[in-house]
């Protein structure tokens, strides 16, 4: 399949999605801003699924008359599938995250990591 | 009907969708539906243990043929695993129903404890790597509930991170994999590999490795271990002390079974070296500690490192090595009962650090004698279950020549003996504080914890038996 | 009955007498001492050698044994336990738990029965085990800083233990088999470097168990800190599990086939000998200095087995069969008289509550039996005929003087003429000298203690006499393994250089004694003085009401001496030190890995990523 | 048989009990010519003893007090019978040098345990000092006894007589090991400069401050048989016995009578520098007798 995708477009893309979630990891303090990076990499994943799925001038796997007589390809459709299950997971993940982030400040009355941390810590 | 292992999924689940509804009937009915479910499952694993061989079976769901459908490994010695898994799922689920029930939101904690049974099952059988995706994610979420059981957001929030980068990861190398092998079933995934080049396995690999060790406890992404047990309920504790860390480190050792089995050196090296670093950290981490919970979470933490090291250092030669392996499976398997007593027995007594816990013995004998079971079973001495498993990994560790394995694993294990030992002499040989209330222990929990510890007693004098069914795990039917 | 069946009603035994101890605890440990003494009994009464398996386990079952090499030491086992288990019925009556302590006890039987009965490695290694865990609780039980003595005794039992258990393994790997008598017929297809492995693994296991400087730092505290009678049982039996290995392991190991080829060495084929040989003298130098300078007369008997430890290794290594012969009496005398010092300070505590010496003083009125007991002991320990001491010490030296090795002749006098030092040090500074007031009305201990106690120095001193008695099982043990057997007959003994009648030397001393006594009474009656009478020339000293102490020359009574060794490092403090700093680093390594912020975490998770893949790729 | 040897043992005793006591009043003559005074007649200490033991009262404190003492002079006494003096022995065959070193200990002990009985401090002073000294001065003897008892292949001191009559004197032989055992049976002795245990003047004579009448007679007269011993074993050990009872006892008036002079010319050492002397010289120096004998031996 190698030859058939751009890799700069289709891989190389959501990857630097992927990565600007990871900074956000490594460098954001406030729990939102967290959450947000974490959707951030989420969509980078996603974008990458469905990426690895798609080919040029290939038409939708579905078998119909028409298809079967003009097109000789078909879109990969596992990561298509694939991509709604992660999907829907991470909007499951991210509803729970939100829930906890609004305990959290109910809790602490913050939401900056370092300060929850040293009000845990006491 | 009865012998399909999808049933130990799809039971839970539907008891899970059961619960809403029945909660608009009766408020106090759903506290029964987990139970039947789980007693259920029990019972579904017992005749499957008795219909299925040592060999390794496949179970399609849908119809579909095993490289293209989901497909569900299952053989009698993975049946042992999931018993003790539910079993001790089932622990958690009556002492919950018993004593924490009413303290917090029933209906949501119920309902995600039994939806967690159900990923932990998924997680354990599933022979798909999405599919194990989804059932780790479905059992984290169930997790975050569980870890939020006493208002501990805090660790709940690290944990949800972490183990969302885990997963994430785990993702990105799944569908990598997907991209290049052309499938995602385990077991033809190994086959496709081959041509691979070597540079991008290691990517891969690496890629595997760090987002395992989320749900797996190993190193790198294990901090939110320690932090989750200390600020969950007792519930909680074995929850994730011993049915999500014992079914993810299965999940783990599956995948590295079944899909990097073909001799990926570099990856066992690695995961050894991380294994081991776990095990050490671990320890020596523990070793500081004074609270019970923290102690139990450090040392769960370098088990897992223990039994990832051995299992793969048992792959490293691209065949499995049968005696390293099995009795890495029988230390999980002693693991989760030897954890389980001690979190409920400690649970029970209702406190946590030394200060609290000293001299409890005095006032609560029964309960302490049978911790005292629990911790010897872990430190490995006879005449108690978890002595023989650490003398199975040692004889297979030196008769395969890892001695310097056997060196780190037995200095670790001498530090482990030594602060497991001072928390029993802190609850037997200290004055007791007058102060502390005592909590009253109920006939049902002291009945838990006999059994529990009747477990680790029939293993500790009847260790072949055990041994036996654990032999030729995953070695009866690999393609 | 074999020992399986033995060692199930131990088990069992242990149970009941559990349940008879919550009842009444007298009546409990009165059922231990029969149980022992029944057990005891059935031992002696089958006694042909025989073999027996225990197979409650499936595939792996325990062999146990009844043998030439093991005999000995199971009667040891079981006749301390008797003597204490005697002691104990009036001994143990302020401690805490007595229940669990006899319940524990007799599991500590069992276990002694387990580990001289085993007939295969891993049958020891299991019951070793089990004492070592049932001592952590024993040893917990004892007094203020009992707890992290137990720690500490646990920590090296466990390094021993982990070494042992390697050992074992790498000799099933070799010969296929963990049972003596496989190890004896394959032994010649182990290669040398796989031999000196397992030789050094077990070994150090047995030195850190025997208390081998400077591998004794758990002798110490374990020893001072523990209840008292417990403290006879792990001085006088479960140290020797550690020689017990290094006997086992230089019987079967090495011996059975190089012996015919060279009677003179046991081990000799192994370098590490005289490496072990030298240690164990150091051992017995340092043991004995050390033990002269203590205050605490637990812990000074803690070091004399150290130094005595030396002793017993050091005959062990040595090689000649004499030596051989040497070192298992030795065992057995160490083991009654670290018995016998173990009971009297023991009687003394139960009666006094201290066991530091420069607070006590004076008790011989009081406690005449304990004094004799203790008297007794120390001059066995010390070496001094006729008594028991002087027989394995003898044979010690013979087989240094006979290989001119003065470096270690000069470490085994020195711990002979130290011994006398720190020996006399609790005879004068707790029997004798100035009896402080409140000790005034301290009585005899009770009837059963003083039972126990008497056994001890009755067999002392039969033992001394008629030394035959127990070289006929070590000679006829030397004639199994084919070494050339010592010569000894029931009271004599006979070495290359001389010959040691200990009947004589007996007859001679009482002679001596009797004609000392004679003129004694032949010359006017003695006035009887009270103590302070005449030195303080009748005047009443204001100090000696207020502070009797000072005139009761207890503390620092080696002054002179150790300061000659104040500039000397102690390896015990830089233990400390290192454990210390390794406690540090473990929070650091806390810190670093489980105290980070998210951020922290997912930037460690991400060098982690790219340290693997670097590697790789570079 | 058994009569005959309690009979000779009984002369033993006797004999000795009458040579060493005129000799070490013989002695305090020689002392004190030394030191440009009369000095008593030999037959002084004769007096003492006898004066001593037939005192009407004597001070006892208890059990222990009298029954040290007994162990002292009895152990002493037994002691005296397993040494050979010239062609004498008691029980023939019975010399064994270890149970001649180790019986010895009983008398000290014995002595140790009844001083310190009588509870006065400068007695336990006395007696810590003593056995502190003994860990000194008994090593570097016992090298140089060990080194010559593996040359000459047994361990009997009459074996190693019989060795001196046919090699010559071992004082020809290890005369460096012969210097080192001198100066250890001076600290056997207690003589100067070894006597800080009962260093009259600053703890008044240490263990014997207690006793008086009849113990301290039969504590001078364990000490005069302590030194038949100590100093008959340097004459078995170094100047080959004798090959009969004169020139055995001979030998012996030389060598006390050349302790007691060097004695009287010495100041007295502290006790941990007498330790110190004796480890720094005795022991390197019986470890050099060592090197060199055994060379000799093995080459």
């Amino acid at each position: 399949m190698g030859e058939i995708i751009n890799y700069w477009t289709f891989i190389y893309g959501p990857l630097a999605i992927f990565l600007v979630g990871v900074y956000g990891l490594l460098t954001q303090k406030n729990l939102f801003k967290l959450v947000i990076s974490i959707n951030i990499m989420d969509l980078g994943v996603n974008l990458y699924i469905i990426a690895l799925g798609y080919m040029d001038n290939a038409s939708a796997p579905i078998y119909t008359a028409k298809l079967a007589v003009t097109s000789s390809r078909f879109v990969d459709p596992v990561p298509q599938a694939l991509v709604l299950t992660s999907i829907v997971i991470s909007v499951a993940v991210t509803a729970f995250v939100l829930a906890l982030v609004i305990k959290n400040y109910e809790k602490y009355n913050t939401l900056d990591l370092i300060k929850i941390k040293g009000i845990e810590n006491d | 009907m009865i012998n399909e292992p999808v049933l130990l999924i799809v039971i839970p689940l539907f008891a899970g969708f059961l619960i809403p509804i029945i909660y608009l009937i009766s408020k106090k009915a759903i506290k029964y539906i987990p139970i039947i479910a789980v007693f259920y499952n029990l019972f579904v694993l017992i005749r499957l243990i008795q219909i299925n061989s040592t060999s390794l079976s496949y179970f399609t769901t849908g119809g579909y043929k095993v490289p293209f459908g989901i497909n569900l490994i299952f053989n009698s010695q993975i049946g042992i695993i999931l018993f003790a898994i539910n079993l001790l799922a089932l622990i958690a689920l009556i002492f919950f129903l018993k004593k924490e029930f009413h303290l917090v939101n029933s209906f949501a904690y119920t309902l995600g404890f039994i939806i967690a049974i159900s990923a932990v099952n998924g997680m354990v059988l599933t022979g798909d790597l999405f599919n194990l995706f989804v059932f780790m994610e479905l059992a984290a979420i169930a997790g975050y509930i569980i870890a939020t059981h006493k208002r501990g957001y805090y660790p709940s929030f690290l944990y949800v991170i972490i183990s969302t980068f885990g997963s994430l990861l785990f993702l990105l190398g799944t569908i990598t994999i997907y991209n290049v092998s052309g499938t995602l079933n385990m077991a033809s995934v190994s086959e496709n590999l081959v041509d691979v080049s070597p540079h991008f396995i290691v990517v891969l690999s690496v890629m595997f490795i760090v987002a395992l060790s989320s749900e797996s406890e190993l190193l790198p992404l294990n901090a939110w271990v320690p932090k989750v047990y200390e600020k969950t309920s007792i519930t909680g504790s074995i929850f994730f002390g011993s049915v999500l860390s014992t079914a993810a480190l299965f999940a783990v050792i599956k995948v590295l079974v079944l899909v990097f089995k073909g001799g990926y050196e570099y990856l066992f090296n690695s995961l050894t070296i991380i294994g081991l670093a776990t095990l050490l950290i671990g320890e020596f981490v523990a070793f500081k500690q004074r609270n019970v919970r923290k102690i139990v979470a450090y040392s769960s933490i370098a088990q897992a490192g223990l039994i990832i090291s051995a299992v793969s250092v048992s792959l490293k030669n691209g065949t499995i090595t049968d005696s390293i392996f099995n009795a890495a499976m029988f230390q999980l398997l002693n693991n989760i009962f030897a954890k389980g007593l001690i979190l409920l027995g400690v649970g029970l007594l209702g406190y946590y650090s030394f200060e609290k816990l000293k001299g409890i013995a005095g006032k609560k004998k029964f309960a302490s004698i049978l911790i005292t079971i629990g911790v010897l079973s872990i430190i490995g001495m006879p005449p108690f279950a978890g002595f023989w498993s650490k003398f199975f990994l040692i004889k297979s560790l030196i008769a395969n020549k890892m001695i310097i394995f056997v060196a780190i694993f037995l200095a670790s294990a001498i530090f482990e003996v030594y602060y497991y030992l001072r928390f029993i002499q802190n609850m037997y040989y200290e004055e007791f504080d007058s102060k502390i209330k005592i909590n009253q222990i109920s006939a049902v929990s002291y009945f838990l914890m006999i059994s529990l510890s009747f477990m680790i007693i029939y293993i500790g004098f009847n260790p072949s038996s055990v041994m036996k069914t654990i032999s030729d795990i995953f070695t009866g039917g690999i393609i | 009955m074999t020992i399986s069946y033995l060692i199930i009603t131990a088990g069992i035994m242990s149970a009941i007498i559990y349940l008879v101890s919550k009842f009444n605890w007298k009546a409990g440990t009165i059922l231990q001492t029969l149980t022992f003494l029944i057990i005891g009994y059935f031992l002696y009464h089958n006694g042909d050698y025989s073999s027996s398996q225990l197979a409650i386990f499936n595939n792996i079952s325990l062999n146990f044994t009844y043998s030439y090499f093991n005999e000995i030491f199971l009667y040891l086992g079981i006749s301390v336990m008797i003597i204490v288990s005697l002691f104990s019925i009036d001994g143990i009556k302020n401690y805490q738990y007595k229940p669990v302590y006899n319940f524990l006890t007799t599991l500590i039987f069992m276990s002694i029965l387990g580990v001289f009965g085993a007939a295969d490695f891993i049958t020891l290694f299991i019951f070793w085990e089990l004492m070592t865990w049932v001592s952590f609780f024993l040893i917990s039980m004892g007094k203020k800083y009992s707890k992290k003595a137990a720690l500490l005794f646990l920590f090296m039992s466990m390094i021993a233990a982990y070494l042992m258990i390697t050992g074992i393994f790498l000799i099933d790997n070799a010969v296929g088999g963990i049972t003596f008598s496989n190890l004896i017929n394959n032994y010649g297809s182990i290669s040398y470097s796989l031999k000196f492995k397992i030789l050094m693994l077990f070994v150090l296991a047995g030195l850190i168990k025997g208390g081998v400087y400077p591998l004794h730092i758990w002798m110490r505290t374990s020893y001072s800190e523990s209840p008292d009678s417990f403290t006879s049982i792990l001085s006088g039996i479960l140290m020797k599990f550690g020689f017990y290995l290094i006997y086992l392991i230089g019987l079967f190991f090495p011996v059975a086939f190089i012996l015919k080829n060279n009677p003179s060495k046991l081990i000799s084929e192994l370098p590490s000998s005289t490496f072990f040989a030298y240690l164990a003298g150091i051992s017995i130098i340092i043991g004995t200095i050390a033990a002269i300078l203590q205050n605490d007369a637990k812990k000074l008997i803690a070091f004399s087995s150290v130094s005595h430890a030396g002793y017993i290794l050091l005959a062990f290594t040595y090689g000649t069969s004499m030596a051989f012969a040497g070192g298992v009496t030795h065992i057995l005398v160490h083991a009654l008289t670290a018995l016998g010092m173990f009971l009297s300070i023991g009687a003394v505590y139960f009666r006094t509550g201290t066991t530091k010496i420069d607070e006590l003083g004076g008790l011989i009125k009081n406690m005449p039996l304990t004094f004799t007991t203790y008297l007794v002991s120390i001059i066995s320990l010390a070496g001094i005929p006729p008594l028991f001491g002087f027989v394995s010490k003898w044979m010690i030296y013979q087989s240094l003087i006979i290989n001119g090795s003065y470096f270690l002749a000069f470490a085994a006098f020195f711990g002979s003429i130290g011994s006398f030092m720190y020996v006399f040090r609790p005879l004068a500074g707790v029997f004798l000298g100035q009896r402080p007031k409140k000790f005034e009305n301290v009585k005899e201990v009770p009837f059963f203690m003083k039972a126990g106690m008497l056994i001890v120095t009755i067999l002392t001193v039969l033992f001394g006499v008629l030394p035959g008695l127990v070289l006929k099982p070590i000679i006829s043990m030397q004639q199994s393994i084919g070494i050339e057997p010592i010569k000894a007959s029931l009271y004599r003994l006979f070495s290359g250089l001389t010959t040691l009648d200990m009947l004589v030397v007996f007859t001679v001393f009482g002679a001596g004694f009797i004609l000392a006594l004679i003129i004694f009474l032949l010359f006017a009656k003695p006035t009887r003085v009270k103590q302070h009478e005449q030195y303080t020339a009748g005047e009443i000293v204001p100090e000696l009401q207020t502070q009797p102490s000072i005139y009761h020359y207890a503390k620092n009574y080696y002054k002179p001496f150790s300061r000659i060794f104040d500039k000397f490092p102690s390896m015990e403090k830089l233990y400390k030190k290192g454990a210390e700093y390794l406690s540090s680093s473990f929070g650091v390594i806390e810190e670093f890995f489980y105290e980070e912020s998210i951020n922290g975490y997912i930037w460690l998770i991400s060098i982690t990523f790219l340290v693997i893949i670097a590697i790789r790729w570079f | 048989m058994i009569l005959n040897i309690i009979f000779r043992g009984l002369i033993l005793i006797f004999g000795a009990f009458l040579f060493q006591v005129a000799l070490s009043g013989f002695s305090r003559k020689v002392v004190a010519r030394i030191q440009k005074r009369y000095g008593p007649v030999f037959w002084q200490n004769f007096r003492d003893i006898f004066k001593f033991l037939f005192k009407e009262t004597s001070i006892s404190h208890g059990f222990i007090f009298d029954f040290g003492v007994l162990m002292a002079f009895g152990g002493t006494m037994a002691t005296l019978i397993f040494l050979p003096y010239g062609s004498f022995e008691v029980i023939p065959g019975q010399t064994n040098f270890i149970v001649v070193i180790y019986l010895l200990a009983i008398g000290l002990l014995g002595m140790a345990m009844s001083a310190v009985g009588s509870a006065n401090p400068n007695a336990s002073i006395g007696i810590s000092r003593a056995l502190t000294q003994m860990l000194g001065y008994e090593l570097p003897f016992l090298i140089v006894v060990l080194v010559m008892m593996y040359i000459n292949k047994t361990s009997s001191i009459g074996g190693l007589v019989q060795s001196q009559i046919q090699n010559g004197w071992n004082l020809w032989s290890m005369p460096i090991g012969a210097g080192v055992s001198f100066v250890s049976v001076m600290g056997m002795l207690g003589k100067k400069p070894f006597d800080s245990p009962i260093a009259p003047a600053e703890i008044a004579s240490g263990p014997l401050v207690e006793y008086s009448g009849k113990y301290l007679g039969i504590l001078m007269l364990q000490h005069d048989f302590a030194t038949v011993i100590e100093v008959g074993l340097f004459v078995n050990l170094f100047l080959g016995g004798g090959s009969n009872i004169l020139i055995f006892a001979i030998k012996y008036i030389v060598v006390y009578i050349l302790m007691v002079i060097i004695s009287s010319f010495l100041p007295r050492f502290k006790v941990e520098e007498s330790v110190k002397f004796f480890w720094k010289w005795g022991l390197s120096l019986a470890f050099l007798q060592a090197v060199i004998s055994l060379g000799i031996y093995l080459i």
